[in-house]
């Protein structure tokens, strides 16, 4: 019933903004009050994991293999609040609410079917129980943001849709590859089950896998999920697809479905780990962590463009992410605590690049000067959170680095960690000249600052910047629970 | 006893004071007898001193409050560094006061103002020296410290007092190679800090050669006396260390009189021998270039460093 | 280093002494020496300045201070700076450039001061009387208390003008 | 003896599915490369419903029929749709050409055989032999894709590597859940239905659909 | 009691901040905000005054915040407390005097609001670390600290050169909190970083784990503290920085460095083996020796001055080094001495370096310059400024009897205890960091003689200095304390070390050296070695000082004076261009120096197109570049450029590039998987 709740309000969403042409302004209204249902129902499962309870739903029909097809644990909680949160926060501030826009009334219409659509799809993937509905569910979220990035047909969005489209989904692709290989060694194992796709078939049957199938299938799911989290060396759409996108997609994109393919990755990891032991799959995390950071930090350096920054700064949050998955217990929880804190910090980015770009109409850095006399709110507050995102305290990315940190060393990984170290140094410093540039200087000539810099239509950016301080002064109980829980699937 | 005690610092004092213009008067005599001219008598600089302080002072219209008194500060520095260094008896009732860091320092101080003063009427020469001067000094230095520590490291102390009564004590120290090195070293910091040749040539008119010199050319009547006083006193405070840390032999442990009747000559003898070192030494050599002033200094450092290490691996 | 000890042994003090013939200058020193003592000392400071001369009276005042005359014995010495000068020894006639140096240089100096000017030209101008570039006699610029004439003065000559120059002392003492 | 038939026919269709995978990269014209989609995919539903028969499973003949109304109907359709969209393309000049293409696709498949070692051991089922081949196209599908500038040509590839996959999965499981299926389906149709959007905006952005062209966006 | 004053320490850093978000504008609101830091750091002062005379640590813990690891745990013991009584010295006078200094931002060149927030901030997050008892609480406070003052240097951020500044600073102190970050997560060991903890368990660690740690919390800090070579900041953030902050930041800030070494080092670590302090000690003396070479080199006054403070850390780290090198021995009352002659420097460094960043806001407040070369004069202009100035600079050349002395000789005095040692080959290095120590007060007072020289005697040598004026009187009275400070801090060390010591025992050991420094008015080193008296040495000069002019006014000296002309060998006007500059003044030392600095020169000559015997006009201009630009950063700086132009080529554009990447991650984890 609550998986109702979860997922039928952006399907409703989507289809009202079908049904209403030409788009009127209330469509993003309605679908925006509806995100706050959904974003209640996500509160509402978090509630009952923590309580202990596992909300599950399915169709007992034969043969179909809907049983418990839906099922929310505490990890899942995590990401769909994260998800349903990023969410309402992206349709309260997209285009056409309340807010000058410079759409018109199709490409209007367009986002809000496939913004809803999408996210639809990435709430699906989060509370699937079968890994096949997932895999279609994430597939899914390819398609629609697809049609999202070239909101206005330019020469540059399509080459990036393009991109975009086709490595993910040659990578998804080889994700389902995994997946079967993975089913086929069930299969082998234990015969043909009909829910034997279900994460808790899975699971308990996991032990009695055959190992060398479960290695190759790891490969295939590593690199297949891992394209969607833009894991180096596969996150070459994500500077493009970043850079070319809508702010409100952004936002989407770099944190929620970020945290959706991470959540695919843990999920399977879980089950190799219960095959072979934590160490292969914590092996090739690593490598893949340790390259993306790489080249994250290497990119920063000479980057020209700051939204494309941003995506770089995505790919270096994405090595942390996978260096904490693959650091054990302790890491783990750094990992996740890190994704909540990254999908808070990255969505607001994105909207205040969005601003910034708006009134600038260059995503340039180069073009950018005296961002804080310009527009003072946009800019402050982008300066708050960049410094948030580079993992400066009080902010909860610094809380979840040093937990990442700690995980490493008492692990025994200094030299892993010593590099990691001087890599952030790279990100930082580099963020901290490129900002230093935008922030201060001559304002450029020509620019005005409009409407989104007043206090009103920035204000719900002022609770990110909220959350942030709160997780990193503070971690709530509710939300130490859900992290403990989510910890205990994915690493033992 | 303790009355008595400051009673000869202060008698000390006085016969620094007193003593300082004889000493540069001799070396300057005795170096005129070697550069076979006749020479002024070695007293001649009480009479400079004299007509000096009889004379009135010109200032320079730019000169601030701080060229007034400067002179003061340099020549008070300079006689409290007399009341720490034991010329005649050893330890003195104020031997607490300071050791020989602070006597480096104090010395330092009146460095450092006559420098200021320097600058201070905006100059080219007084710059010059001023530069220069601070240059040989800050040079000087490390030689100095090591020079401390190798006596430091064979009397067990600082203290100027204790060092002396501790190498009367124990007389082989005072022959042994670490200790005739670190003599040489302070020998030549001596040269530097007070101005002699090979460094400086006290008798020099040519401004561009200066260094002491440069600072107080603008210098008059009672200022002038007092920095030049201070500076023939620095010679003398110099002289004694080199005597009567090295060679403290003859110096009175006690307030005798008989004893320190003998220490009154001791030390004047040993004055007038190192007077006559440096006479040797002006008439030997000719002044170094600026640059190479570095040169003999880090070869001094290297003695001092020499000692050190003698003293240290002997201990 | 011996070999140059040596040679300063052997050569002995060269300075000449104040023969019978110097007589006058012996009575001149023990005259003056009691007057100006009170004032200058037996410590007389002097700052050489030359006005425009031709380098002949140079000459002959640097032989003053060479081991011959040697007047350091008198406790005569010349100084860089006019500050530390009781008196200037001035030669030559001005010439338009020196004219404001000599009369700053006067300035500068402390009082009591003296001011001896050495040579004809300093007087008279000499030969460079007339020249456009000569302004006239030192006395038309600073006050000048004793003029020792010569062309160029011996240096006995400008040491007598020293000590006369010391006899008037008491007289500036205002 | 129904065993051995079983094995041979799978072998021999996989086969067949793979050197239809060979097609794309020895031929230039686009059409080419549709017929030889089609005529696999024909030929991966007849492997299908071999399979559904042999090994009594009737869910494969559902989903056969709607692999067959999918990719051997409705896709070469749009394909074509396309091809004729834009006559003049040609895969002329790709970034490997075709001898060295062919020798590294034969490499891809030894590969394919070396990776897929464990498979062959760990099942039992009479189709294992086609399990190498089955990765040997995945990996063809995405050399098409990795070497070939045109637009078209990588949705094809792309097409190919699911045909990989989805042989992977009917060769191995004897097909995944239905419901899975009809999901993967969708998927690829819509899937297919974007890019041929976006093949549409290209060539009306570029003026041809040579991806190659696509390189304004970088660093 | 204490709990008071820490809530009063608190809440008025907090109404500062508060204040200053309203706007901070006008004389009344900066007066306020000033008020907030005076409150704040004075109850601070007080509060750690508490905790050292009664040797009662304070302690609070809030575990809802930071759960993570620990909550945020709050302690102050005497060795914290003397450092927030650091802080309290350095930012009162600070504080008054940025009440006056920042009215010059009221015409918008800076964000006052920014200003007055980050400045009560960063005060807050400076006594927190003195305070924080866990990791974690340390880190937060730390980083928090770093990045308020980062936001104070680029406060002129539209002026040349500031904002280069801030990336320098920024990068440097990131630099440091990653090392530390390393060091003390090392140091955890997975555990939840409580120091009492780490304390304890320190002593499990392996010698190796304990030595890395070592190492890191030294670059960590010493990235701060600005030791060599991690000292490029503070030439570059000190001059960029408001100087109120450029005071706070050298006088105070850099000193956590020092309080950090300590805290890791000797209290969690308990101390090492010799070349722990071996090490300390020759950063110590590199730091102090290329510190004021560099700043003699200097014309940018504050920049000078910050070279000045890589010097005295340098001196700072050679006491701590010692001490370390004494401790490994235990020789523990030589160590004593060692870590009181550091700790006695650095608060002798916050009063004279703070007075000097305040003089020289001064001066730039007056001339709007920083350049020496067109100040001078200013003795006349300003004769408060430059009398104050004038403490300072004496007080930083180590002359007696002021305060920089008296540290100085505790240092001195410790490193010639080496001989105690009974390893011979730490032993023998011993002399050469006397030797160094001795070469760096001498090059500093030469410095300093330039530094105050030629600013503030002779002719001016701008129009801007010919017309200075004297700072109004809150900038002043901030100079007089600190001024005052440093008289009373080098008049009284009988009183100071005692102090120092009860602040020092126990920590690693260390005994509780207050009846072996005794308190009459002199300063004993251990076991009757040597002995001083500041006190006495003060009175003596002081009684001269009246004395001399006395009996010479009793001898009846000529005591005319007559003001003339400057004697310029009778040239006919005296002009500035006729004085010796920074430049000139530092020549000698330069060319002595010269195989350091490797000066590049520049000589342009302009011909005469007829003949090259006629010049037109000669240019010459001469360049040093510090060496470890030279040979650390620059090349480091062109390293990562080009490993970054490398990788940029990655992202080149091609989709087909792209998906190659794919297929061959792909292929080659397969194998990788297969096979290893």
């Amino acid at each position: 019933m609550i998986f109702f709740l979860l997922l039928l309000p952006p399907l409703i969403a989507s289809l009202l903004a079908l049904l209403v042409r030409p788009n009127r302004e209330f469509v993003g209204w309605v679908s925006a009050l509806l995100s706050l249902i959904s974003f209640g129902a996500a509160i509402t499962i978090a509630a009952q994991t923590i309580a202990g309870d596992v909300p599950i739903w399915g169709l007992a029909i034969n043969s179909l293999g809907l049983e418990g097809v839906l099922r929310a644990d505490s990890l899942s909680a995590l990401v769909l609040v994260c998800i349903t949160g990023v969410a309402a926060l992206t349709l309260f501030l997209s285009s056409g609410v309340g807010r000058v826009t410079h759409y018109d009334a199709k490409q209007l219409r367009r986002y809000q079917i496939f913004i809803n659509l999408f996210i639809a799809a990435m709430l699906l993937a989060v509370s699937a129980n079968n890994v096949g509905v997932m895999w279609i569910a994430i597939e899914a979220t390819t398609i629609f943001s697809a049609f999202l990035i070239p909101l206005t047909l330019r020469k540059t969005s399509i080459e990036a849709s393009w991109k975009y489209l086709l490595l993910s989904s040659v990578g998804i692709g080889l994700a389902f590859a995994g997946t079967v290989l993975a089913y086929f060694d069930f299969v082998s194992r234990s015969g043909r089950v009909e829910n034997a796709l279900n994460w808790t078939t899975l699971m308990a049957t996991a032990p009695s896998l055959h190992p060398e199938v479960v290695r190759l299938a790891f490969v295939f799911l590593l690199i297949g999920f891992g394209t969607k989290a833009g894991i180096a060396p596969m996150h070459t759409w994500k500077p493009d697809a970043y850079g070319e996108s809508p702010a409100p997609l952004g936002a989407l994109m770099s944190s929620a479905l970020f945290a959706v393919a991470i959540y695919a990755i843990a999920r399977w990891k879980a089950v190799t780990d219960a095959v072979l032991g934590s160490g292969y799959s914590n092996n090739l995390l690593l490598a893949l962590g340790m390259l993306s950071l790489i080249i994250a930090a290497f990119s920063v350096v000479r980057a020209r463009n700051y939204k494309r920054m941003l995506a770089y700064s995505s790919v270096e949050h994405t090595g942390l992410i996978c260096l904490g998955l693959a650091l054990g217990p302790l890491g783990a929880f750094a990992a996740l605590l890190h994704l909540v804190n990254h999908t808070v910090a990255k969505s607001l980015m994105f909207f205040l690049v969005g601003n910034i770009e708006r009134a600038y109409r260059s995503p340039l850095i180069e073009r950018v000067h005296g961002l804080l006399k310009v527009l003072p709110q946009t800019g402050g507050l982008f300066a708050v959170s960049l410094l948030a995102l580079i993992g400066l305290p009080p902010f909860g990315l610094f809380v979840s680095e040093f937990a990442l940190f700690r995980a490493g060393f008492a692990l025994n990984q200094p030299v892993l960690m010593g590099i990691t170290l001087v890599l952030m140094s790279i990100v930082f410093v580099s963020f901290i000249v490129h900002l230093n540039k935008m922030l201060y200087g001559t304002p450029t000539e020509g620019v005005i600052a409009g409407k989104a810099d007043r206090l009103w239509n920035v204000a719900p950016l002022y609770i990110s910047i909220g959350i942030l301080v709160v997780l990193g002064l503070t971690l709530p109980t509710p939300l130490a629970i859900l992290l403990k829980q989510s910890v205990e699937i994915i690493a033992k | 006893m303790v009355i008595t005690g400051y009673v000869l610092e202060i008698a000390q004092v006085i016969l620094a004071l007193l003593l300082a213009p004889g000493l540069a008067g001799f070396v300057r005599w005795l170096k005129a007898r070697l550069q076979n001219r006749r020479g002024a008598p070695p007293w001649q600089p009480y009479f400079e001193l004299r007509k000096l302080f009889g004379k009135e002072v010109v200032m320079s219209n730019n000169a601030s409050w701080l060229f007034r008194i400067a002179p003061y500060i340099i020549f008070a520095s300079t006689i409290t560094v007399t009341l720490l260094v034991p010329m005649i008896v050893a330890p003195l009732a104020l031997d607490g006061m300071g050791d020989l860091l602070m006597v480096v320092y104090l010395l330092l101080l009146g460095t450092f103002f006559l420098a200021l003063a320097g600058l201070d009427p905006g100059t080219a020469f007084g710059g010059m020296g001023a530069s220069r001067e601070m240059t040989v000094a800050a040079i000087a230095e490390p030689t100095i410290a090591l020079a401390i520590f190798g006596l430091a490291l064979s009397a067990g102390s600082t203290n100027l007092g204790r060092i002396v009564t501790q190498e009367l004590a124990n007389t082989a120290v005072t022959l042994s190679p670490g200790h005739i090195l670190a003599f040489v070293a302070l020998f030549i910091v001596t040269l530097a800090e007070t101005g002699r040749l090979p460094v400086d040539n006290p008798a020099t008119h040519l401004e561009l050669t200066m260094i002491h010199e440069a600072m107080i050319l603008e210098y008059s009547g009672r200022y002038l006396a007092l920095i030049e006083w201070a500076s023939w006193l620095k010679l003398t405070i110099f002289f004694t260390l080199l005597s009567n840390l090295f060679v403290p032999w003859g110096i009175a442990t006690t307030f005798d009189p008989a004893a320190l009747a003998v220490a009154v000559i001791a030390l004047i003898v040993k004055l007038a021998v190192l007077g006559g070192i440096i006479a040797v030494v002006e008439t030997r050599v000719a002044k170094l270039r600026l640059f190479r002033v570095p040169e003999l200094l880090g070869a001094s450092f290297v003695l001092a460093l020499l000692a050190v290490t003698s003293s240290f691996v002997l201990k | 280093m011996p070999a140059l000890f040596k040679k300063i042994l052997q050569t002995g003090i060269v300075t000449e002494p104040l023969g019978p013939d110097e007589a006058e200058i012996i009575q001149l020193v023990a005259q003056v020496d009691r007057k100006v003592q009170q004032l200058l000392g037996r410590a007389l400071a002097i700052r050489e300045v030359d006005a425009g001369s031709c380098n002949g009276c140079e000459l002959e005042i640097t032989g003053l201070t060479g081991p011959v005359y040697d007047s350091e014995r008198f406790g005569i010495h010349f100084v860089a700076s006019p500050r530390h000068a009781d008196m200037l020894l001035v030669t030559g006639p001005v010439t338009r450039n020196m004219e404001v140096p000599l009369r700053k240089t006067y300035e500068a100096t402390p009082d009591p001061k003296l001011v001896v000017a050495v040579g004809d030209c300093a007087k008279t101008c000499g030969v460079f009387k007339g020249s456009y570039a000569v302004i006239g006699s030192i006395d038309k610029v600073i006050p000048v208390d004793v003029f020792v004439p010569g062309c160029p003065p011996e240096p006995a000559d400008i040491l007598r003008g020293i000590l006369a120059a010391l006899d008037r002392m008491p007289t500036k003492r205002t | 003896m129904n065993d051995a038939l079983f094995s041979q026919l799978t072998t021999l269709g996989s086969s067949v599915i793979l050197l239809y995978g060979f097609t794309l990269l020895w031929r230039k014209s686009l059409h080419a490369y549709t017929v030889a989609f089609q005529w696999q995919s024909v030929m991966l539903t007849g492997l299908f419903l071999i399979i559904g028969y042999f090994g009594h499973d009737v869910e494969l003949y559902l989903v056969a029929g709607f692999l067959f109304i999918l990719k051997v109907l409705i896709l070469p359709r749009y394909l074509g749709k396309l091809e004729q969209r834009f006559p003049g393309e040609r895969e002329s000049r790709p970034y490997v050409n075709v001898a060295t293409s062919l020798v590294v696709a034969g490499l891809l498949v030894l590969l394919a055989y070396a990776i897929t070692r464990p498979l062959v051991l760990v099942s039992d089922l009479p189709t294992r032999g086609g399990l190498p081949l089955a990765v040997g196209l995945i990996f063809v599908g995405l050399f098409v894709i990795i070497t070939r500038k045109k637009a078209l040509t990588q949705i094809v590839g792309f097409l190919v590597m699911e045909n990989g996959i989805a042989l992977l999965a009917v060769l191995g499981t004897y097909g995944i859940p239905l419901i899975i299926e009809l999901g993967v389906f969708l998927d690829v149709l819509m899937g297919f239905l974007v890019m041929q959007v976006f093949v549409y905006h290209i060539h009306d952005t570029f003026e041809s659909i040579d991806v190659d062209q696509l390189n304004e966006l970088r660093h | 009691m204490t709990i008071v004053l820490f809530l009063v320490m608190i809440a008025a850093y907090g109404f500062g901040a508060f204040v200053a978000l309203l706007g901070g504008r006008g004389p009344i609101g900066r007066w306020l905000v000033a008020a907030g830091a005076v409150i704040g750091a004075g109850a601070g002062c007080a509060f750690g005054a508490v905790v050292i005379i009664s040797g009662q640590p304070f302690t609070l813990s809030i575990p809802e915040l930071l759960p993570i690891a620990g909550g945020l745990a709050l302690r102050l013991d005497p060795l914290g407390a003397f450092f927030l009584v650091v802080i309290g010295v350095g930012a009162i006078p600070a504080a008054i005097y940025g009440a006056g200094y920042t009215k010059a931002y009221e015409n918008g060149r800076a964000s006052l609001r920014l200003l007055g927030v980050m400045f009560n901030l960063f005060l807050l997050a400076m006594s927190l670390v003195t305070l924080a008892d866990n990791v974690l609480t340390f880190l937060l406070m730390w980083e928090g600290m770093s990045l308020t003052s980062y936001f104070l240097v680029i406060t002129e951020s539209s002026e040349d050169g500031t904002l280069r500044a801030g990336n320098w600073y920024a990068a440097m102190t990131h630099a440091g909190l990653a090392l530390l970050l390393a060091a003390f997560v090392l140091l955890m060991n997975g555990g939840a970083g409580a120091f009492a903890d780490l304390r304890s368990s320190a002593g499990t660690l392996s010698p190796e784990a304990r030595n890395l740690i070592f190492v890191l919390a030294l670059l960590g800090f010493g990235s701060k503290a600005g030791i060599v070579p991690l000292h490029v900041w503070l030439p570059r953030a000190h001059p960029a920085a408001p100087s109120h902050v450029s005071a706070l930041m050298s006088g105070v800030m850099i000193k956590l460095g020092v309080y950090g070494l300590l805290r890791v080092a000797l209290d969690l670590l308990g101390g090492g083996p010799s070349w722990w302090g071996a090490l300390v000690l020759g950063l110590g003396v590199a730091s102090a020796l290329l510190g004021v070479l560099y700043a003699l080199m200097e014309h940018d006054l504050k920049r000078l001055l910050a070279y000045h403070s890589v010097e005295n850390i340098g001196i700072i780290f050679i006491g701590l080094g010692a001490g370390l090198i004494f401790h490994s021995s235990h020789l523990m009352t030589l160590a004593a001495l060692g870590f009181i002659g550091g700790l006695y420097h650095t608060i002798n460094h916050a009063s004279f370096k703070g007075l000097l960043f305040l003089g020289a806001g001064s001066v730039l407040h007056a001339t709007g310059t920083r350049n020496m070369e067109e100040m001078g004069g200013l003795i006349k202009r300003m004769p408060w400024t430059a009398l104050f100035f004038l403490v300072g600079s004496a007080a930083i050349s180590a002359l007696p009897p002021l305060n920089g002395f008296a540290s100085e000789w505790l240092v001195f005095q410790s490193l010639l205890g080496g001989l105690n040692l009974p390893a011979p080959e730490i032993a023998l290095t011993i002399p050469l960091a006397v030797g160094m120590l001795a070469l760096t007060s001498g090059l500093a007072a030469a410095c300093f003689v330039k530094a105050f020289g030629i600013s503030f005697l002779a002719i001016p040598r701008s129009h801007e200095a010919e017309n200075a004026h004297e700072s109004p009187l809150s900038m002043r009275v901030g100079m007089m304390i600190l001024a005052l400070a440093c008289v009373a801090l080098g008049l009284a060390p009988f009183a100071v070390v005692p102090v120092l010591g009860g602040v020092l025992a126990g920590l690693g050991g260390l005994p509780d050296t207050r009846p072996v420094f005794t308190l009459d008015l002199s300063v004993h080193a251990p076991a009757g070695f040597a002995q001083i008296s500041p006190t006495w040495i003060a009175l003596g000069l002081l009684i001269l000082l009246v004395l001399v002019p006395l009996v010479m006014r009793f001898m009846r000296v000529n005591r005319k004076l007559r003001v003339g002309d400057t004697w310029g060998c009778g040239r006919i006007g005296q002009t500035p261009r006729m004085e010796y500059t920074a430049t000139s003044f530092a020549e000698p030392l330069r060319r002595v120096f010269a195989e350091l600095y490797r000066p590049t020169k520049e000589l342009s000559i302009d011909f005469h197109p007829e003949s090259k015997y006629f010049v037109k006009s000669i240019k010459y201009s001469s360049r040093i570049t510090p060496l470890f630009d030279r040979v650390l950063y620059d090349p480091l700086l062109r390293l990562v450029q080009r490993i970054s132009r490398q990788v940029r080529r990655i992202q080149a554009g091609s989709l087909h590039l792209y998906l190659m990447y794919v297929a061959v991650i792909l292929i080659l984890l397969l194998i990788a998987a297969r096979w290893f």
